[in-house]
């Protein structure tokens, strides 16, 4: 449908915070390819953290005629004029991982709530209810909190959890600062069984200093977000790190362009588009003997594709 | 190599250099040229640039301040603070901002005048426990309205308009809203420090006391007060910064602010390379912010990928630097 | 007897166990120049550093022009009219600000100054202070691209237009030639009919004896003795600044070795003669020369620190061009430069580490030093050397300014050498070090060539069998160091070069 | 205060210190104290302590290295390329990444005394310049068995057991496995650059030029080879870091740089204070390493939140330094 029956003269915009890392790399592999099967002509703008750097990014992908701009991740405040300007401009906007408080707006999420809690569950449901756990958490960075909501739920309504310990740092490289300070609680606690590293460079740092304690056996580790290291780290013999929730960054960056295309066409993604996680244990990895994500990708259809903001033209990517 | 050219290089060869980027990019990147694409390079480094110009007086003398990058965010932490959760008036917030920023300033200049700590040394802990205390208030959390605080109450100041009209408004010139207030704060920081590093004897005094301390000292300049100047210079310009973040950013968020150290030093030290100076200068300070704006947005414009932002970033620091300082240094080769 | 302007009373300054000043009394009369003689580390530029609000007094009091006077820092010493030019030239200048700056620098922390520098005027005014000087440099310069001379002249010509009422100067002439150091002379005249106190600290008898109208002498800390009669009893006040009597210096010509270097048509920079000159063994040559007339240039160029125009240099009969200075000293020549603050002293070091520092791989097996061994060869020049200080492990910026000369002098004698050249070797020593320095020099020149750059006449007379004057880059005049036609000389010194 | 007391303090007044937080944590930090705990304390160490002990040696010539992080960090991706895509040998792998230290050591050097680029100012270059590089290859993905190339294809290289060795093997001692190699490796590296710096004559001759060049030149040194020496010191040692790093993470993981220079600056910094040196010094850089492991260690045992480990962090190193120095400087006062 118009104007996508000529996409090269459609042109859209990713305005990035968030940009260092496998997921981010992923993600914007998505939106890539995804913007390739469309046809359309894609820019990407990078703020590199700085959420006032990306709101004037929004004004510049204003000021260069963009159809449509994809919002990745940043700050409510700071975002919420910046996109209503591009609304009022006559863009179409869909946000992805900042609610941006505009009705115009499309949400778009990989639930970070839903991630905690399928960690969470499968936790109580390999532990029991009653467990000493460590917990890693840096408050402030925003899909941290929503993961920390379900933590506080879960510890709620299950007294006999234990939260022994709390640390966590985004001192880089980040897996090796965790691994520190993972060590000194497991020195400083040796009855923990449980940790709930609710993303995975933190997990990685706890696997780190699991092994280096010698605790393997010992503690289990749950995760969320997975990337191919994070698999061949799980997937060590005798790996504490048994299970980890997650969407596929890629197929989330694959989604934000097919609802802005949506848009684009006169059509309605929804307010608010949700990319169900998906639970990944070791297990499973072992017995499909998966090593990489597009392995994953093929033995769990769900990962590799999450059928929102499908409509009968619109093109996928080819796999 | 004919010695006019050499000088001409080394003096205008830096700004030869952006020229031709500018032109570069203007040919190549689309959208770079145009009014609005040059306010953008100036808002985009407004922050950097006020801290750059505060990092410029402690390295005129002889100093360094590693901390600025820390009060910046201190700054916005603080502000955030006061207008959010105590619900004091904009006015309030900016003036605690400033007086904290001072007394930062106070404090790193005491240490290396009084109690004698290099200065890389009392900077670097200034910016730990910075960094550890802008955090301990709400517990690490950023701060933004509706937030739950530790006592279990919400908080339900706002940021008034007043507030974030100094990193928001933008002034019309020509063109309908076209110049933003931090880029004029950022013009009138660096003339002001431009001015008073240039064309007063304070500033002239300070640079001597970067050149020689113990001679200036000798000669009756109380050059302990003109050292904690610098820091308090520092200090407070790297609250300004701060300031207009939160203003941009309307929340205190705990994780921005995270680069502004390095790229103001490399602001400042680009600086070095401008008009020939080879030393630390106001003007420097502020092209070499630019500098470091348009390349940024010109890459940007062409569509390259972050990293290799860094890179070509480097690259054409490295090179210009050599540029300017191996002509330099071999011109004056005479020279004892 | 003119007015007191500055009277001290049993001052008394320690550095922790070091004893420094034990008890000084001293008055200084406006208009009248008071000579302070005294060996290396008697105490004269501590009591200078008192006087000026750098160091405080351990007791003792000092009073100015009748009321008491405790400067607590340079600023208070400045208000009261007590202005000072220190020994270490690197405490007069800045070497990174032009030459207005730098004259203009005590104008500048004065509010009267107003608030903004205009560097035009400043340009104006300042070239007015160089003219009372009859300095002659473009006020535009860096200070940092000028020779030691010019930077003392310039601290020298700053002081003076403080206005000072006292003004003290310590060692001013150090550095620099008697025709620089004539044109101080005719302004200290000036001042002192203008009835300026003024406090003289030299170790050279020629400035002495041309200005001085009492003498104090000082010894370990200690007034040893006061001379105002006239005529001043000069030989009694060395007397008293030693505790003993001068002997007199006789030079024996020795008989000349085998040639050392011969340097052929060396050209030192564009437009000068050329340089043909031979060093022989046993010789020690003292080459003079007024200011700037290539001397130092000269010496760098043997020392492989930087190349002639053209020419030739042969060491022994081998050919000899150095690019470096580790080049040089390989091949047996050793520098002590001139200007040991910048050039020489290592100032985070102790006295041990500084003397060995060219030298450190012969007393090392391997890579890894041989400690034992570091510290006897220190001891030994300590004493050799007469070097005042507690222990080879004091810091060099402890000693006094003659002592830290010493050890400069003292690490290019800790191994033998084919040539030895020592660049302005005695800025800063007291006349019994000189004399201890040139008996040591020349006792141990035997069987290396010897070159001492000095601008001094009289220090040439002093150690030299053989003196060379250079006058524009040039080598005017070669005189064995007996019965020497002193008239002849000093016209070759002065006379105007034609290129 | 009488001077013998004065004398002990500024001497040992650190040490003290060391040991009353160890006392302290020994006794309010559960499991701190044991000696596992303390083998734990120096692995976590380690790394950043090896880095310190390279930029102490460019402290120590007065020059300044901000690219080590940045060295670390390619060492870590380029280890990961060198096995994973590549799949060499753990030797090969190893030997590049010192090769390719000692390399940006070489150029960092040669920027500065060749083309007499300020220190601060090159190395900042370099270290954006690596930060981009290091990314180029994989487009800034991390590098893990099993990933897929940019050209499609997968990546089937593995890290060996004897690459993952030196990251991850543990001596006994005593106790079963106690002692990790990065430990060892740290231990030798600090012991190596101590005798260096301390015991042999380059060491003295590049404390000369740190101290004054221009008179070291003038005794006949080669002042520009041991300036160019201590930035491929410093470049080695911070490529070890990353070697170590990437033996311990088992993969080529993304990540800046940034906390590994702060804190390897910090420990170098501190070592200034250790035994009142007042100067740059490989043991009291190692001594000023373990300082902070042991305040975090105690500190995360302690449940302490991660914001207050930077207050503490920030505190505790000003107030040891404010003692230090202070009383250093008071002792020497007379000295000018
Ligand atoms: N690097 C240089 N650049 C420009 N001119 C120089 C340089 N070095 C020396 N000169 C000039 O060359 C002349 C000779 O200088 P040199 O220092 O050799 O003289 P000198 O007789 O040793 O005097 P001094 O006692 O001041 O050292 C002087 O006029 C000096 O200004
Ligand atoms: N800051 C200091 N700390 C310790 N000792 C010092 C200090 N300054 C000077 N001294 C000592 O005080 C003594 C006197 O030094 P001073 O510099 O006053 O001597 P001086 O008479 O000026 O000698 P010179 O003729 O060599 O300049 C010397 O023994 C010196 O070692
Ligand atoms: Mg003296
Ligand atoms: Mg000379």
């Amino acid at each position: 449908p118009a104007p996508l029956d000529n996409p090269s003269k459609v042109k859209i915009a990713l305005v990035r915070y968030l940009s260092t890392g496998d997921f981010f790399q992923a993600y914007l592999s998505g939106v890539e390819t995804q913007a390739k099967a469309l046809g359309v002509d894609l820019r990407v703008f990078d703020s590199r953290q700085d959420a006032a750097l990306q709101a004037d990014m929004v004004d510049q992908a204003i000021a260069l005629g963009v159809d449509g701009i994809i919002i990745q991740h940043g700050l409510t405040e700071s975002m919420q004029a910046a996109a209503q300007r591009a609304v009022d401009a006559g863009i179409k906007v869909v946000a992805f991982d900042v609610n941006v408080e505009n009705p115009k707006i499309p949400q778009i999420e990989q639930s970070d709530y839903m991630l905690g809690k399928l960690a969470l569950e499968q936790a109580i449901k390999d532990n029991g209810n009653t467990f000493k756990a460590g917990y890693v958490y840096v408050p402030g960075i925003a899909p941290l909190d929503r993961r920390d909501k379900a933590w506080q739920e879960i510890k709620a309504a299950n007294p006999g959890i234990e939260e022994a310990a709390v640390f966590g740092t985004l001192d880089n490289p980040i897996a090796n600062s965790n691994a520190n300070q993972a060590r000194s609680v497991l020195q400083a606690n040796r009855d923990i069984t449980v940790m709930f590293a609710p993303y995975d460079e933190f997990a990685k740092g706890v696997k780190i200093a699991v092994d280096e304690a010698g605790l393997t056996d010992q503690i289990d580790i749950y995760s969320a977000d997975v990337s191919t290291a994070d698999i061949s780290a799980m997937r060590e013999p005798g790996s504490a790190w048994v299970a980890t929730v997650a969407t596929n960054p890629a197929v989330v960056g694959e989604v934000c362009v097919r609802s802005l295309a949506i848009m684009l066409t006169g059509g309605d993604p929804g307010r608010s588009v949700i990319v169900p996680p998906t639970l990944i244990t070791q297990k499973f990895l072992n017995d499909n003997d998966i090593k990489n994500m597009d392995d994953l990708g093929a033995k769990m259809p769900q990962f590799q594709h999450a059928d929102v903001a499908m409509t009968g033209w619109m093109p996928l990517p080819k796999r | 190599m004919s010695n006019d050219l050499n000088v001409f290089i080394i003096k205008y060869g830096f700004l030869v250099l952006l020229v031709g980027l500018i032109i570069f990019f203007s040919i190549f990147a689309s959208g770079f040229a145009g009014p609005r694409s040059a306010v953008f390079i100036f808002q985009s480094v407004a922050i950097t640039g006020i801290l750059a110009l505060g990092v410029t007086c402690t390295l005129v003398v002889d100093g360094f301040d590693l901390s600025i990058g820390s009060v910046a965010t201190s700054s916005l932490m603080m502000s955030a603070y006061f207008l959010v959760i105590l619900e004091a008036s904009a006015l309030t917030a900016i003036i605690a901002c400033l007086l904290m920023g001072a007394f930062v300033g106070l404090i790193n200049g005491i240490l290396i005048v009084r109690m004698k700590v290099p200065d890389l040394l009392a900077t670097l802990g200034m910016m730990f426990l910075l960094i550890g205390l802008q955090r301990v208030p709400t517990e690490g959390r950023s701060i933004a309205t509706g937030m739950r605080l530790p006592s279990g109450e919400v908080a339900d100041g706002v940021f008034p308009e007043s507030f974030l009209w100094i990193g928001r408004h933008r002034f019309d010139l020509f063109l309908e809203k076209l110049i933003p207030v931090p880029v004029v704060i950022f013009i009138l920081v660096a003339l002001f420090i431009w001015i008073f590093l240039e064309l007063t004897r304070h500033g002239r005094l300070m640079y001597a006391i970067g050149s020689n301390e113990r001679a200036t000292a000798l000669s009756g300049t109380n050059t302990n007060f003109y050292k904690v100047l610098a820091y308090v210079i520092s200090g407070v310009t790297a609250s300004i910064g701060g300031l207009l973040l939160a203003a941009r950013l309307g929340r205190g968020d705990i994780a921005s602010g995270n680069n502004l150290l390095l790229d103001s030093v490399a602001a400042a030290l680009i600086g070095f390379a401008v008009l020939g100076a080879a030393k630390p200068n106001a003007l420097g300070t502020a092209i070499g912010a630019l500098f470091v704006g348009i390349l940024l947005q010109g890459l940007t414009m062409m569509n390259a990928p972050y990293y290799t932002q860094d890179f070509v970033k480097g690259g054409v620091l490295v090179i210009a630097l050599v540029f300017t300082f191996a002509l330099t240094s071999r011109s004056r080769q005479g020279g004892h | 007897m003119n007015k007191i302007a500055c009277e001290i009373y049993n001052l008394e300054k320690a550095f922790g166990p070091n004893k420094v000043l034990k008890g000084i009394d001293l008055k200084l009369y406006s208009g009248e120049i008071t000579v302070l003689m005294g060996a290396n580390g008697a105490g004269k530029s501590t009591l200078v550093k008192i006087l000026c609000g750098v160091h405080q007094p351990d007791s003792g009091k000092i009073s100015l022009f009748g009321s008491p006077f405790t400067p607590e820092k340079p600023a208070d010493a400045f208000r009261t009219g007590v202005v000072t030019v220190h020994q270490s030239i690197n405490d007069g200048v800045i070497p990174d600000l032009d030459v207005a700056s730098n004259l203009m620098l005590d104008q500048l922390n004065q509010k009267e100054f107003g608030f903004f520098v205009k560097d035009s005027l400043l340009r104006k005014r300042a070239r007015k202070i160089a003219q009372n000087m009859k300095l002659e440099i473009n006020m535009k310069t860096q200070v940092s691209e000028l020779g030691i001379a010019d930077r003392q002249l310039i601290a020298i010509a700053r002081a003076m237009t403080r206005d000072p009422k006292v003004l003290i100067l310590d060692e001013p002439t150090s550095s620099l030639s008697a025709k620089e150091a004539e044109r101080l002379f005719t302004t200290l005249d000036t001042l002192k009919s203008q009835g300026v106190a003024i406090l003289y600290i030299s170790h050279r008898m020629s400035d002495i004896r041309r200005i001085a109208d009492r003498i104090v002498s000082m010894r370990d800390g200690t007034i040893s003795g006061v001379f105002d009669k006239k005529p001043l009893n000069f030989e009694g006040a060395v007397t008293a600044m030693l505790g003993h009597k001068m002997t007199d210096v006789s030079i024996k010509i020795p008989k000349k070795g085998k040639k050392v270097i011969e340097l052929e048509n060396l050209v030192l920079s564009k437009g000068s003669r050329a340089i043909n000159l031979s060093i022989f063994e046993n010789q020690v040559v003292a080459i003079t020369g007024l200011i700037g007339s290539g001397k130092s240039k000269l010496a760098s160029i043997l020392f492989g620190a930087s190349n002639p125009l053209t020419g030739s240099i042969k060491l022994g009969n081998k050919n000899y061009n150095p690019l470096s200075t580790q080049e040089a000293i390989k091949n047996g020549v050793h520098m002590c430069s001139k200007d040991r603050a910048s050039n020489g002293v290592i100032k985070t070091f102790n006295i041990e580490k500084n003397i060995s520092l060219p030298f450190l791989s012969d007393y090392s097996v391997g890579s890894l030093l041989r400690f034992s061994r570091l510290k006897e060869v220190a001891r030994k020049k300590i004493d050799e050397l007469g070097i005042v200080c507690q222990s080879e492990d004091d810091d060099i910026d402890t000693l006094s300014g003659g002592n830290q000369q010493k050890v400069m002098v003292g690490r290019w004698l800790i191994k033998d050498s084919e040539l030895l050249i020592l660049d302005e070797p005695f800025q800063g020593v007291d006349i019994q070090a000189r004399r201890d320095i040139g008996s040591f020099i020349r006792k141990t020149a035997k069987g290396r060539g010897t070159i001492v750059f000095v601008a001094e006449l009289d220090e040439a007379l002093e150690i030299a069998d053989r003196v060379i004057v250079m006058n524009n880059k040039a080598i005017l005049g070669d005189h064995l160091n007996n019965n020497i036609n002193l008239n002849k000389v000093l016209s070759e010194i002065t006379s105007e070069v034609k290129l």
